[in-house]
């Protein structure tokens, strides 16, 4: 089980591999904020249009589920951060298990989220899907309205990047991907799944800690 | 495949057609000559191919549409198309034209089969990714067309709320997918093209010496990566409040109409510059190898690429003078797009500083870049005009401003595709076309182009909305010239398909460089071989290192 | 107008006069900066056609202060354009104090006038020249925009909130007045008659079409009928702001913000109670969202105006004083 | 372990302002709890970006790409802010 450094077709070495794919992951992550950005945007405008109203709304939802949520992302981050130090020096086991501690950590949070919305859902906290809504103003609804939205794209971030880190540890056991010399892979996959962890840390104060 | 098999299969011996060259046997277009192998194909020469016939395909689609509301435009009442029926044809006109044609017409074609070409590149940075951006610019295609077949849709390409979210008809949700979906394969190609450019220049090609068209669609990469995300969320976010009913833009629910316009211009104005800067960037290559000069002030012309892509995305809001934004904002971008138009300035400067002591060339595709700068200018100074506070109250939404943006979109954009495809085309197929035939397109599409889109601008500042088929009987006579342009126009466009695809079979090899021009591009076999170089290239020279000459004077 | 063909449109005002100068002096001045282009390329294309023999000695590639000059010139050119254009601009958004006001309500697909003295009309605006009018529009469902060319003016009518627009019409005559933000199937029939009078026959117009009640008489029907008055009249119970005099004075808020009480902050009140809440009263307003069309809505903010002794608004509103 | 212990020290760092940022929220309100949440989750997003997303050790051109998305969405919030905060309420 040797295995070359690959280079893709264009390029010619691996440096230049190695840059291109960080460069072009950074890119992507770019349009990523850009996305996000325009809920943001959206959010912010509503906060001007109508403070009171989603300050209360905000105040409603389960800040401490939230920040342990947010910990938890955190701290999966780190798990990564770790993974790729690992990954440089070539100790496949502890890639491969720090990698799974993320993923593992990410299926938490989402856990938590789906129990989070349960909450929601029987406080008559989201609107269109609980029977009897807790707010009659439209502002307050408008608020949940985005507040789903945000951490259900999230949350759909967030599989995506589990799938990733599982598709890598399935590799790394299966020696199909080899460490060092593909410790790229794991970095440019990092810098994804740490993208959608600085998403959450600004979704968290922005949607829970309105005040 | 060995190359004897291709000969038997790819030409018909019957026919009198010029004989297959030995450059031609080796090329990519030879290499692999099943459907799989141009649909699963990750060459980038290949996939330009691709993109070439489907975007052509749907030129026509949303030309179609056009030539529909021009033959109901001729007299003042609906007499062709129900007031449903005109809505629907205007809407899907832009939808198709903006999304379909313009925005991937010069970076997915030529772009894509020139920047690893010009760079000395093996390919694009992620060759796969590239295919994968095809097949996602399709399958929002075959939503589009579902969309048509469906029954189309009434909102305007713009989608404005509440309309588009609570009032309209059509299929919103469907066409704002399309939309969604083709978004995505914008962000791919403007992803690939700058990772490409900026790892994978050969030796030797450093920033300086990169040509202007590169330049240009490194600014044009720029966009499509930070603005079409916007997009996407916008349309994501009507869909959710046309099937949910979130109220993000309804004011009876706490949102704001306005809000909308924001997100959807802070990524359709930049997208205007998306449309454009290829074209500018193709120009500067045609207006140097019409002239056999350097381009007049290389660091200014670049750089004014780069310029336009920043200061776009700051000057959104001057579709919204009269939206019910705050006055006080307004003055700000009308301030901010009057500066957007000194980059532009220094480009149509700098062309034409650079046919100076040239050697001009009034070949086809020189003949098209001509014509580009002068319908650039026309529309670049009236979109000064437009951005004139007071005088946008009065023009907006009218002709005048249907007559701007297509002097710079069809007379721009439209006319720089051509002038690209006339000048690499020997290059992509091999073979020369008749220039005769070149030339005469060239000043059909010039004049049909003028004789439509002039007598736009007085009915607009005459008073004319736009999107409207039912009209007072003044404004006709303008109204049937500008019909009568549109079928010059319409004749016009058809015609270079015809002679382009005659020589695919009968035209005389091109050679290596038929114009005799610098680049890389023209340094390698017509058409080039599946790897481009032999081997990789090194620069050392400048751009557009014509020879220059001094002695050939007597006067 | 209805002419054959017309290449310049009527001018209503002296405003439309103004834009047209603005216009043309802009023109020239980019008719200036772009006949160099048009001019040097042909003369260039001829003078250096390839083959043909010309002094081609010493051509320049760059010249870095002809660059920057021919990007400066013309963009302080264009500046003092800029400020001639932002000024017409801000005079637009600030109509006098003594227009005449005029409510105006877009739904699709057609425009309603209500003139203070309570007449209504439909897809007809009638107005005496040579007095400011102000015409506050509201829209029933999408975004509208009202356009009289002969003005040179358009002010887009956005759901949720109220846009205006002013003018001084300076000549009689019948001009066109139409839609111009698409809105819908039958946007292009969305149209009418701006027609502007002499004082005196509007003033016989209005007796003409004289109603029995006006536009504030009209709203405070409403304010009865809707059970307004239950709640805000002198004899309520219930503990629900005194809405004599309060138009155009500042509220304090529950969050104590202060906010004024113009026709926006009313509007609001009646369609959105629920948001700012002006301090020390119950939420109990219910919302007239379902209830009460923009015009109504109109009618009774020229009611509440009318309960204000202040002056403030136009005399014509003042007339209406119960 | 040399490698790994200053990722800790960032997550820790991290952990705190994830606690000043949920504190700040029980004594701030209005547009200083809006500065101070989006300051801190701003500081939390360059420690990831710096020590766990590599920018540390990249070059110019990837921190240039990795500040390009904020940066344009900054010009979103300011121009379209510009509108909102001079919009007339009439």
């Amino acid at each position: 089980m040797t295995e070359r450094v690959q280079v893709h077709e264009p390029f010619v070495d691996p440096a230049q591999q190695h840059a291109a794919d960080m460069l072009g992951m950074y890119i992507f992550l770019a349009s990523e904020i850009m996305l996000f950005g325009g809920l943001f945007a959206v959010l912010f405008v509503c906060r001007l249009l109508h403070p009171q109203e989603i300050a209360a709304a905000s105040k409603e939802l389960h800040l401490w589920i939230g920040g342990i949520n947010t910990a938890i992302l955190l701290t999966s981050s780190l798990a990564v951060a770790i993974a790729v130090q690992l990954a440089r020096q070539g100790s496949r086991r502890a890639v491969a298990i720090s990698l799974a501690a993320a993923a593992a950590l990410g299926a938490g949070f989402l856990i938590l989220k789906a129990v989070e919305y349960r909450l929601e859902y029987s406080d008559g906290l989201l609107p269109g899907f609980s029977t009897a809504s807790k707010f009659a103003n439209p502002a307050t609804h408008l608020f949940m309205n985005i507040y789903l939205i945000a951490t259900v794209l999230h949350a759909v971030h967030l599989s995506i990047g589990i799938l990733l880190l599982a598709g890598l540890v399935w590799k790394l056991l299966r020696r199909s991907l080899q460490v060092p010399k593909r410790a790229s892979v794991i970095a440019v996959s990092g810098l994804y799944w740490h993208l959608v962890d600085v998403i959450w840390i600004f979704l968290y104060p922005a949607l829970y800690l309105i005040r | 495949m060995t190359s004897d098999h291709m000969v038997d299969a790819a030409s018909h011996p019957a026919q009198p057609g010029i004989a297959e060259t030995a450059e031609e046997r080796v090329s990519y277009l030879r290499a692999g000559h099943t459907l799989g192998s141009w649909l699963f194909t990750s060459d980038h020469k290949r996939i330009a191919i691709l993109y070439f016939i489907s975007v052509t395909f749907f030129f026509f689609v949303g030309g179609a549409a056009a030539t529909l509301m021009r033959a109901d435009l001729l007299t003042p009442q609906a007499d062709l198309l129900s007031d449903e029926g005109y809505n629907r044809a205007f809407t899907l006109h832009g939808v198709i034209m903006v999304w379909f044609f313009l925005i991937p017409s010069i970076p997915n074609t030529f772009g894509n089969f020139l920047v690893p070409l010009m760079i000395g590149a093996r390919d694009l940075a992620f060759p796969r990714l590239n295919l994968l951006s095809w097949y996602i610019y399709m399958l929002g295609g075959l939503f589009t067309i579902y969309v048509l077949i469906a029954g189309g849709v009434d909102t305007g390409w713009t989608f404005y709320t509440p309309l588009s979210s609570m009032f309209a008809n059509g299929n919103v949700v469907l066409a704002a997918t399309a939309v969604f979906i083709v978004g995505f394969s914008s962000i791919l190609t403007g992803l690939n093209f700058i990772v490409t450019i900026h790892k994978l220049r050969a030796p030797g090609m450093t920033w300086g010496r990169l040509p202007l068209f590169i330049w240009s669609l490194y600014a044009t990469s720029l966009i499509l990566v930070l603005a079409t995300p916007i997009l996407s969320v916008t349309l994501a976010l009507i869909a959710a409040e046309r099937l949910f009913g979130i109220g993000v833009f309804n004011p009876s629910l706490g949102g704001d109409p306005l809000l909308y316009q924001h997100l959807f211009w802070f990524y359709s104005h930049p997208a205007v510059y998306i449309m454009v800067l290829p074209a500018l960037g193709v120009v500067s290559e045609l207006v140097a190898a019409a002239a056999r000069k350097p381009v007049f002030g290389y660091q200014f012309v670049a750089g004014s690429s780069i310029a336009i892509a920043a200061i776009g995305f700051l000057v959104w809001g001057h579709h919204m003078f009269v939206a019910g934004q705050s006055a006080y904002a307004s003055a700000i971008f009308s301030f901010l797009s009057l500066a957007v138009a000194v980059p532009s300035g220094i480009k149509v400067y700098n062309w034409t500083a650079t046919l100076y002591k040239g050697q001009i060339s009034l070949d086809p595709p020189f003949l098209f870049a001509m014509s580009f700068i002068g319908l650039f200018v026309v529309g670049g100074l009236t979109g000064v005009i437009l951005a004139m506070l007071a005088v946008d109250v009065h023009v907006h939404d009218t002709y005048f401003v249907v007559a701007h943006f297509h002097y710079i979109m069809v007379g721009g954009t439209v006319s720089a595709y051509f002038g690209a495809l006339h000048y690499w085309w020997p290059k992509i197929i091999g073979r020369r076309y008749s220039l005769a035939w070149g030339r005469l397109s060239a000043a059909l599409i010039f004049l049909g182009f003028n004789l439509t889109f002039f007598p736009q601008f007085l009915l607009g500042y005459l008073g004319m909305p736009r999107r409207y088929h039912v009209y007072p009987p003044e404004f006709q006579v303008l109204h049937v010239l500008s019909t009568a342009g549109a079928s010059i126009l319409g004749v016009a466009y058809l015609l270079p398909f015809t002679y382009l695809f005659y020589s695919m079979r009968y035209g005389k090899p091109a050679g290596a460089n038929p114009w005799e021009a610098t680049g890389l591009e023209w340094s390698i076999p017509s058409p080039p071989p599946k790897h481009n170089f032999a081997e990789r290239p090194t620069v050392t020279r400048a751009p557009y290192d014509y020879t220059i000459e001094y002695e050939e004077s007597d006067d | 107008m209805n002419g054959f063909l017309s290449l310049w449109p009527d001018r209503a005002s002296a405003y439309a006069a103004q834009l047209d100068t603005l216009l043309a002096g802009f023109t020239v001045v980019i008719v200036l900066l772009s006949a160099p282009v048009f001019i040097l390329i042909v003369v260039f294309a001829i003078k250096y056609r390839r083959g043909r023999p010309a002094n081609r000695k010493h051509p320049v590639t760059r010249n870095v202060w002809l660059e920057i000059s021919w990007s400066i010139v013309p963009f302080v050119l264009m500046l003092c354009f800029y400020v001639w254009a932002t000024k017409l601009f801000f005079d637009l958004h600030h109509p006098p104090a003594d227009a005449l006001e005029i409510d105006v309500v877009a739904k699709q697909w057609m425009w309603k006038f209500q003139h203070p003295g309570g007449q209504r009309e439909i897809n007809e605006l009638h107005v005496p020249i040579d007095q400011p009018v102000r015409l506050t529009m509201a829209s029933q469902d999408v975004i509208h925009s009202l356009y009289i060319p002969a003005l040179r003016m358009k002010q887009d009518v956005v759901p949720g909130r109220y846009t205006d627009m002013w003018f001084k019409a300076g000549k009689p005559g019948t001009y066109l007045l139409t839609c111009a933000e698409f809105c819908g199937t039958q946007h292009a029939r969305m149209g009418g008659h701006l027609i502007a009078m002499s004082q005196a026959d509007y003033a016989r117009w209005l007796e003409a079409s004289t109603t029995d009640l006006t536009l504030a008489a009209q709203g405070a029907e409403l304010f009865r009928s809707r059970g307004c008055s239950g709640c805000h009249g002198p004899s309520a119970t219930v503990h629900a702001p005194n809405l004599a005099g309060i138009y155009g004075k500042p509220v304090p808020l529950e969050d104590g913000q202060v906010v004024t009480a113009n026709d926006q902050y009313i509007r609001d009140s009646i369609l959105l109670p629920q948001q700012q809440i002006a301090a020390g009263y119950p939420h109990i307003m219910p919302s007239f969202q379902n209830v009460l069309g923009e015009d109504d809505v109109l009618k009774l903010i020229a009611y509440i105006k009318s309960l204000s002794d202040t002056g403030e608004g136009s005399p014509n509103r003042e007339g209406a004083s119960k | 372990m040399h490698v790994v212990r200053p990722l800790i020290f960032v997550w820790a760092a991290l952990m705190s302002l994830l606690a000043l940022t949920i504190a700040a929220s029980f004594a701030l309100t209005g547009p200083l709890s809006l500065v101070t949440s989006m300051g801190v989750a701003t500081v939390k997003a360059v420690l990831v970006y710096w020590f766990f997303m590599h920018l540390r050790e990249e070059g110019g051109l990837i921190r240039l790409a990795a500040i390009a998305g904020i940066a344009w969405l900054m010009i979103f919030f300011f121009l379209a802010l510009a509108d909102y905060a001079t919009r007339s309420s009439s």
